[in-house]
């Protein structure tokens, strides 16, 4: 199969970002829009182009689906360690680039209206490209070092987002915070790398990943050097992780999601909902055998843990938020749990694997309807100019579109038949409850809260009494409008594609059954949830409130996220700026500046005591003088010898 | 004997009949044109400069009380190359202040004779020529210091330098005298094969050592030197500071390295504790001086401080490197005289502050002050750094790294007081800076002078290589 | 040759006077009388040489000779001094050595 | 005339001609003509070195010899390898950068351009020279002209600084030549002739004792001017108060002599020594790499901050260089550029900020970003590439030092590797906090109409320095490898 033109697909996006970004001052903003979009677009059309050839057309050799590697050096280390820039083309891979391009190029079109009459149109257009590029890349990488350069990017270019209202303090405290969270979560994924460098000699996910058919086991030799009891190659994945679980907002290092909701909101729906904060789920699935095979998936189990109590941490705290938009990152952060739970309690022959079969497939229907309910709050924002749930109400008879669209969504997530998110979270649920009840009990739990928060918010803002608003609120244009009606009916059907025959962790792909009891659970307990949002904020009454007491303590913390943020502002103010950063700044002037100082003082000192020597008397003169023959006859003649 | 063999002493002899002349002179020229005088006498200088340069062979002469070889030869050449700068220094100086009290020829008449006492020290043969030439050397220079007459300081300064040269003077001679008690003989080649390690044979080279010390004014012997420079006037105290330092120190090596080879033993660790002492209490009293002939003097102390780095290696390889730093230093030192001779000739200011914002008025000034100081700190592509670097190299030939390195501590400290006059003259703008003003013709020579040998003896490495080869002779 | 007299007790003597002229050096106040213990301190090494000579190198007169030469220069040294001194006599009618201390550090 | 010592000739003359001119106007003209024609001769060099490689694979290419002292065996000898290619590329770039930046130098101009190209002199003329003593004679030629430009131009403390500065590399530069000397003198072990020649040098081996005693001392007199803890206290106040231009060259090239000097000369000629000290050393300059990020963290003076962001990152440079190993030095060479780049272009850029706000305390500055757009986009990219962004010279630097560094077989190296990579994260703090400080956020600057926007001799001067790092990030294939076989015969003497 010939994949040189995918290389157009990432390369597209970065030619506008140039062409953009070079003379954001020359193009008009009407024109920098269409750019944009026509790139997207192209790049758009290409990979499904793609997507299509690979799946059905070339990808599938002797009931496998190949790996299609092109890649160039792009800089050597030593005879053996390089980085080699390319692209890898496999289903995972292409599945990342639909969804990549088709949310972007759905942000595009919505931004062209959202976005109308600010002063940095064009700006947000080239950043929005420049990210694109970078996601694609990373979504390509055929090693370690690319998909880390490429993550690099990615990181930045959010930075660039968030803080793109740079006048806000908000959003650009918001900004640095999500670079410096990540930025330390991708320490973790550098040394990472460069324990697999040291110890296996190559970055190539090919060689890293390369199972030995025969015997099913990795052919790398994972057992060689141990530290602290653990294979230092588990220690490498463990920290490889950490990077993802910075990028994809997992407990601890979370804390910069929310935050990041400063940026507009295109963007939250862009990087923050469906694709750069999957990239740690990405990280894990690319190098998922490795995952599975060294110690038994001793990485692995951390992997489902970290993703199951995110999911249900964030669950919690989503409840009790009452800024929309907050509210959509921790569901995000929720799901995200979820699609790390699933790949964690994975195997991987055949349909062992469902769980790397779900969390993908959880990722792509994820991605469509959390982009939906990001682009559809972000279209009441636009309306009623403001992100809480106070200031909205009775908004379904003024925006219908936004309210059908933005039901489908919450109903998705909900995991209501026949609605995407149901198929993709009834499979995790199988995966778990075949591999670790107790995840699955959490999970399934998890998805009771997410039907209830969701359809809080939901009710929220389309029923309940209407605010007086300044000006009526009013449907958006047909740009924003349009992308809602795409992703809205992406989020009904793409639950029916079949993905266990696409993309596996063997890539021999299998068939997968509906767990019809399991099924049945999940739905029920969706239900009740939605119904307990219907009690409590259909109408407006006080029930919420006194529930939201009963829970007391919980509630409270909860409401302030469990005091994550501060307890990393005291860990960076106080211990890093204060404790450590000061008294070293002190101890250079003090301690190492005035010893230099000191040196040259005292020699001046010195020279100011003895002037004395030269009292200009001539007889101490020939004092001195006679002293100085007796000192060295003395030294010589006796002390000498 | 043929009088021929008359010839190797042309210096003396054409110095001698320069010295008649000007006396004749003297008494011929009315008294409303003696400023003539001046012109006249660096006319007659200029040509025995010249003459001096003709080659000569070695040999010897009064059975061995004097002698010449090439190196000798040489060195009364540089020697002569340092007096000359120097009378053009201070040709104004003497027009206007000292020919109007009818005391110019007298000036010359003293200096000239000085100098012929150095040539004698410097090629004699024998302890007894070598004393007659310390003493015809020293005392002229007491009664150029004490020229002044009007000035209070210039006297005292004549009374230290004529009271304390002869203590020195009469220290060494004990210590001549118990030389010559143990080896028998007051001639240098018979001393060097008689002398034996005998603890009268130390006692007599410490006590010798002492007057030469005296004149090249190393650590505890140098006292006078600051309160002399400070008190003489200028063109005197850079004459002490070069011509004499440069003559004593190098008939100081010649006596070492022939006569007292035997001790070197012992002579080596002297060198090393009164180096180590001279360049600290050289620097650390230099750190502090307003004036800048005071400061100058204590920088002369410090540079020779260095000097004895080169002359503990003890053999050809430190005597030729010597040589060259003492080369190089007198036009070093006499450029940044000069320019102090100048500047107080005009206005009288002799302190550091007093000089600054000095670049803004004068500039052509303060460059050459800036060349001289970096020349004297040792900074390239100056000929101060090789002169230096070379002593270093002999020093450390011998495996002193310790003492090399406690130089390199020193050069960094004098650093800092170079640059403090530097300092003054760049980067200060001053209330009321030195105005503008041009010196005479003889001036700018001789500041010419002096900044083409600082910039060239460095690059010009041919001449290392020839002062090398001279010093084989010596060896 | 002093019959019954050792160059001992003749090198001793010379040594005392020799350190007696130092210490007239340093201690008198007297500018004159500094430069007498001067001479002291030169004629020390003048008997020094001429003892020498005739004690243990009787053959050959150059400490002899050597004698002669420093007592001729002391006193043109000596010459030179007093005509400092009197210089400085002259503007401040004084020959204190203390008066010699203007310039000093 | 050889086409190397032009690189010496050719500043001399520039100066000789400036001594000629009359007024800004002239003088500055003059300097970047002299300037632009160094860079010139440094581009036609990288190529002329590609081919005169193909055909030729000595150490060192283009190499003359004259013989200068002859009796103490000292010649002019001067030659290239890909690093000092490189190395001279970076200097001219940034001296021609230097000229444009202090395009509008009032006072003294013509004394500012001369003292600044003797500098340059200086500088070309350490990365040609193999003979110890040429080399040393640049370096101090290098760093003296730092008292003058700084103590006239400077501003603040400037005297104080600028003495600081000069006496601690002067002190340095003293120990320095005690271990040339060293080395001189053991320079004939193998009984041949004294030499002052590098290459000579190499192929005798100095006995261990000799090593030992005399590699701290070459190490530390290089080292210090390449920032080592803790003799780095005179970068700080040297850079605040040195002017734009100054501080650009003084930590873009100057500083950089440290490193070449460690390498060229301690790691080269002493290798046992290297591998005797190696644990101590790399501590220090583990130190200084943490030590510096965190010690910038709390600075408010943009300059300071700089001067402590440098001690890191050549703190890190010198750290690589003790890993002993290719891919590490490769990554130290790299990181000497890059950080030369863009440690320039922030100096350059502070200056144009304080040339427009009067003030360097990042609490008076805000929001200059609105105000001053390409000044702030170009700040932003510059910190990014600062940080080790990849796309910029500084990812690939500090990559092949991490790399490099944990290649090491010594479990205590690699742990050291992991904590010099913590610097990075540091790095991004402060990083960032300078750019949401001053950049973003709201403005805080007073007059904020009538800042005028950036000139184009600013522009130029700033976009010289953009272009390389951009290339060095994009397409580090050439870079690297070209240093990466020039420093081959280097490590030979380590690894055996």
């Amino acid at each position: 199969m010939d994949i040189s033109y995918i290389y157009l697909i990432p390369i597209i996006p970065l030619a506008v970002f140039l062409l953009l970004g070079i003379n954001s001052k020359r193009i008009k903003p009407a024109i920098s829009g269409y750019i944009g979009v026509l790139g997207m677009l192209s790049s758009f059309l290409l990979s499904i182009y793609a997507a299509y050839q690979y799946f059905f057309v070339s990808g599938k050799v002797n009931g496998e689906y190949k790996q299609f590697i092109d890649k160039h050096v792009w800089m050597n280390f030593t005879d053996t360690l390089h980085i080699d820039m390319g692209i890898m083309v496999d289903s995972i891979s292409l599945m990342m680039l639909v969804v990549v391009t088709s949310i972007s190029l759905m942000v595009h079109i919505y931004s062209r209206g959202y976005m109308k009459g600010d002063d940095g149109y064009t700006r947000f257009f080239a950043y929005l490209s420049l990210f694109t590029f970078s996601m694609l890349g990373l979504v390509l990488a055929t090693n370690l070092f690319q998909i880390y350069i490429f993550w690099e990017l990615v990181g930045v270019s959010s930075y660039l987002l968030i803080g793109y209202y740079y006048t806000k303090p908000s959003a650009v405290s918001a900004a640095k915070k999500a670079f410096i969270v990540t930025r330390f979560a991708d320490l973790g994924f550098l040394i990472g790398i460069l324990i697999m460098g040291y110890y296996t000699g190559t970055f190539d996910f090919e060689t890293l990943n390369a199972v030995n058919p025969e015997t099913g086991t990795l052919v790398l030799n994972w057992a060689s050097a141990s530290f602290m009891g653990l294979s230092v190659i588990t220690w490498g994945l463990i920290l490889i992780f950490m990077g993802g679980a910075g990028k994809s907002a997992m407990m601890p290092f979370h804390i910069w999601l929310p935050d990041a909701m400063e940026g507009p909101t295109p963007v939250s729906a862009l990087i923050h909902a469906a694709t750069m904060v999957v990239a740690g789920v990405y990280l894990v699935a690319r190098l998922f055998p490795m995952f599975y095979f060294v110690e038994d998936g001793f990485a692995l189990n951390i992997v489902a843990w970290v993703g199951g109590i995110s999911s249900l941490f964030a669950a919690i705290i989503a409840i009790t938020q009452t800024d929309i938009k907050r509210v959509l990152a921790f569901s995000t952060m929720s799901q995200i749990g979820y699609m790390m739970m699933a790949l964690g309690v994975s195997g991987y022959e055949g349909h062992e694997g469902v769980g790397y079969m779900a969390s993908m497939f959880h990722l792509f229907t994820h991605a469509m309807f959390k982009a939906l309910l990001f682009l559809g709050a972000g279209s009441v924002i636009h309306a009623v100019h403001s992100n809480y749930l106070k200031d909205m109400g009775g908004l379904r008879k003024y925006m219908p579109i936004t309210n059908i669209t933005f039901l489908i969504a919450a109903l998705a997530i909900a995991g209501v038949p026949p609605f995407a998110g149901f198929w993709s979270k009834d499979e995790i649920l199988v995966a778990a409850f075949e591999n670790n009840q107790l995840l699955y009990y959490i999970g399934v739990f998890v998805a009771g809260l997410t039907a209830f928060y969701m359809f809080r918010i939901y009710f929220g803002i389309f029923w309940g009494k209407e605010k007086e608003y300044e000006h009526t609120p009013h449907e958006s244009p047909m740009s924003m409008a349009f992308p809602l009606l795409f992703l809205a009916g992406m989020s009904i059907v793409a639950g029916l594609i079949p993905f266990s025959e696409y993309v596996t962790a063997d890539n021999k792909g299998f068939e997968a059954h509906l767990n019809y009891p399991l099924a049945a659970i999940a739905t029920t307990v969706g239900i009740i949830g939605i119904a307990l949002a219907w009690v409590f904020y259909k109408k407006e009454n006080s029930l919420s409130d006194k529930y939201a007491k009963s829970f007391g303590v919980l509630y409270k913390w909860a409401y302030h996220k469990f005091y994550f943020d501060e307890l990393y502002l005291f860990v960076t103010k106080k211990i890093i700026f204060n404790r450590i950063s000061a008294p070293i700044a002190w101890f250079d002037k003090k301690v190492v500046d005035a010893t230099m100082e000191g040196i040259g003082n005292k020699t001046v000192l010195v020279s100011e005591k003895i002037k004395g020597i030269q009292s200009g008397k001539l007889q101490d003169y020939a004092f001195a003088f006679i002293a100085g023959v007796v000192v060295l006859a003395g030294v010589f003649i006796y002390l000498w010898k | 004997m043929d009088f021929s063999s008359f010839l190797l002493m042309r210096h003396e002899l054409i110095l001698l009949v320069i010295i008649l002349l000007l006396i004749v002179a003297e008494i011929f020229i009315p008294q409303h044109k003696k400023g003539s005088i001046v012109h006249l006498a660096i006319f007659l200088f200029g040509i025995h400069t010249a003459v001096g340069f003709l080659g000569m062979g070695d040999g010897v002469l009064f059975g061995g009380m004097f002698r010449t070889t090439g190196m000798i030869h040489f060195f009364k050449n540089v020697l002569n190359v340092g007096v000359f700068i120097i009378l053009l220094q201070s040709a104004d100086w003497l027009q206007e202040k000292i020919v109007a009290q009818h005391k110019g020829t007298e000036f010359f008449v003293l200096m000239f004779s000085s100098l012929l006492g150095m040539y004698f020290m410097i090629s004699s043969g024998d302890f007894l020529m070598f004393y007659l030439g310390l003493e015809l050397s020293t005392l002229p220079v007491a009664a150029l210091a004490a020229y002044e007459t009007s000035k209070r300081i210039s006297s005292e300064a004549g009374v230290k330098l004529i009271l304390s040269a002869a203590l020195a003077s009469g220290v060494s001679l004990f210590g001549i005298s118990m030389l010559y008690a143990t080896s028998g003989s007051i001639y240098f080649s018979e001393m060097a094969e008689m002398i034996s390690v005998n603890n009268l044979t130390i006692l007599g080279l410490i006590l010798f050592f002492t007057g030469l010390a005296f004149k090249i004014s190393l650590v505890p012997f140098h006292f006078w030197t600051a309160d002399v420079y400070e008190g003489a006037p200028i063109s005197v105290a850079s004459y002490l500071s070069v011509i004499s330092k440069g003559a004593a120190v190098f008939i100081l090596m010649i006596l070492l390295f022939t006569v007292f080879k035997p001790l070197m033993g012992i002579w080596e660790n002297m060198i090393y504790i009164v180096a180590l002492a001279t360049m600290f209490i050289g620097n650390l009293f230099a750190l502090r001086q307003q004036n800048m002939k005071r400061f100058l003097a204590f920088s002369s102390v410090a540079q020779a401080g260095f000097i004895l780095l080169g002359i503990i290696n003890g053999e050809q390889l430190g005597f030729a490197t010597v040589i060259y730093f003492v080369l190089v230093y007198i036009f070093s030192n006499l450029a940044a005289f000069g320019v102090v001779q100048a500047i107080s000739l005009q206005t009288g200011k002799e302190n550091i502050n007093d000089y600054e914002g000095l670049y803004r008025t004068n500039p052509k000034l303060s460059l050459v002050m800036m060349l001289a100081l970096f020349s004297l700190a040792g900074i390239p592509p100056v000929a101060g750094f090789f002169g230096k670097f070379f002593l270093f190299t002999a020093a450390a030939s011998k495996g002193y790294y310790l003492l090399v390195f406690l130089a390199v501590v020193n050069v960094t400290i004098s650093l800092y007081y170079y640059l403090l006059v530097i300092r003054a003259m760049f980067l200060r703008k001053g209330e009321n800076p030195i105005a503008f003003f041009t010196s005479k013709l003889y001036m700018r020579l001789g500041l010419v002078l002096t900044v083409l040998g600082i910039i060239v003896l460095g690059v010009y490495s041919p001449l290392y290589d020839y002062i090398f080869e001279l010093s084989k002779g010596l060896m | 040759m002093i019959e019954g007299i050792s160059i001992y007790e003749i090198l001793t003597l010379t040594t005392i006077i020799f350190f007696i002229g130092v210490y007239g050096f340093i201690t008198r106040t007297n500018l004159i009388s500094i430069l007498i213990s001067v001479e002291l301190i030169m004629n020390a090494s003048v008997v020094n040489f001429v003892i020498i000579n005739k004690y243990l190198y009787p053959d050959m007169l150059q400490g002899v000779l050597f004698s002669l030469f420093i007592i001729a220069v002391a006193a043109a040294e000596t010459a030179l001094a007093v005509s400092i001194i009197i210089n400085l006599y002259r503007q401040i009618g004084s020959v204190e050595v203390k008066e010699t201390e203007m310039m000093k550090n | 005339m050889d086409i190397l010592t032009l690189f010496v000739v050719v500043p001399v003359i520039t100066v000789l001609a400036l001594v000629f001119t009359k007024d800004l106007k002239q003088a500055r003209t003059v300097a970047m003509l002299g300037s632009i024609v160094q860079l010139g001769m440094a581009i036609n060099l990288v190529f002329a070195y590609f081919k005169e490689k193909a055909v030729n694979d000595s150490i060192m290419v283009f190499t003359k010899d004259y013989v200068w002292f002859e009796h103490f065996n000292i010649h002019y000898i001067i030659g290239v390898d890909g690093i000092s290619v490189a190395m001279l590329l970076l200097t001219a770039i940034v001296v021609l950068a230097g000229v444009f930046i202090s395009w509008k130098t009032e006072d003294l101009p013509k004394e500012f351009f001369i003292s600044l190209l003797i500098l340059a002199t200086g500088v070309y003329g350490f990365f040609i020279s193999i003979d110890l003593f040429t080399m040393f004679i640049f370096f101090e030629i290098a760093v003296i002209p730092m008292y003058l430009l700084i103590g006239i131009w400077g501003s603040g403390p400037k005297e104080y600084s600028a003495m600081k500065l000069t006496l601690m590399l002067m002190g340095a530069s003293a120990v320095l030549l005690v271990g040339i000397l060293g080395i001189y003198f053991n320079s004939n072990a193998d009984g041949g002739a004294l030499t002052f020649n590098i290459l000579e040098i190499a192929k005798v081996n100095i006995p261990f004792e000799a090593q030992k005693l005399f590699f701290p001392m070459v190490f530390v007199g290089f080292a210090v001017l390449g920032a080592l803890f803790p003799f780095h206290t005179w970068s700080p106040d040297g850079h605040a108060s040195a002017p734009t231009a100054v501080s650009m060259l003084h930590a873009g090239v100057l500083m950089k002599l440290g490193g070449y000097g460690v390498f060229r000369v301690a790691m080269f000629l002493l290798p046992e020594g290297a591998i005797h000290w190696n644990d101590f050393f790399l501590v220090l300059a583990a130190i200084g790499v943490v030590y510096g990020a965190f010690a910038a963290i709390r600075q408010t003076d943009l300059k300071y901050i700089n001067a402590y962001a440098s001690v890191s990152h050549l703190g890190l440079v010198l750290f690589a260089l003790l890993m002993l190993n290719k891919t590490a030095w490769n990554g130290a060479i790299i990181q000497s550029l890059s950080h030369g780049f863009l440690t320039a272009m922030f100096f350059a850029l502070i200056g144009m900020i304080y040339g427009r706000t009067h003030t360097r305390d990042i609490n008076k500055l805000g929001g200059l970003m609105k105000i001053l757009p390409f000044i702030g986009a170009i700040y932003v990219i510059t910190g990014m590439a600062y940080l080790g962004l990849p796309g910029f010279s500084g990812f690939i630097a500090e990559m092949n030092i991490f790399v490099g560094g944990f290649q090491h077989p010594d479990m205590f190296h690699r742990v050291l590797t992991v904590l010099a990579v913590s610097s990075i994260v540091v790095t991004a703090v402060y990083i960032l906090r300078l750019v949401g400080k001053i950049m973003m956020g709201p403005l805080e600057t007073n007059n904020v109409e009538n800042l005028p926007k950036a000139t184009w001799y600013e522009k130029t001067g700033i976009l010289l320095l953009l272009i390389p790092v951009i290339a060095i990030g994009v397409a580090p294939l050439w870079l690297s490898d070209m240093i990466m076989e020039s420093i081959q015969p280097f490590i030979q003497g380590v690894i055996k």
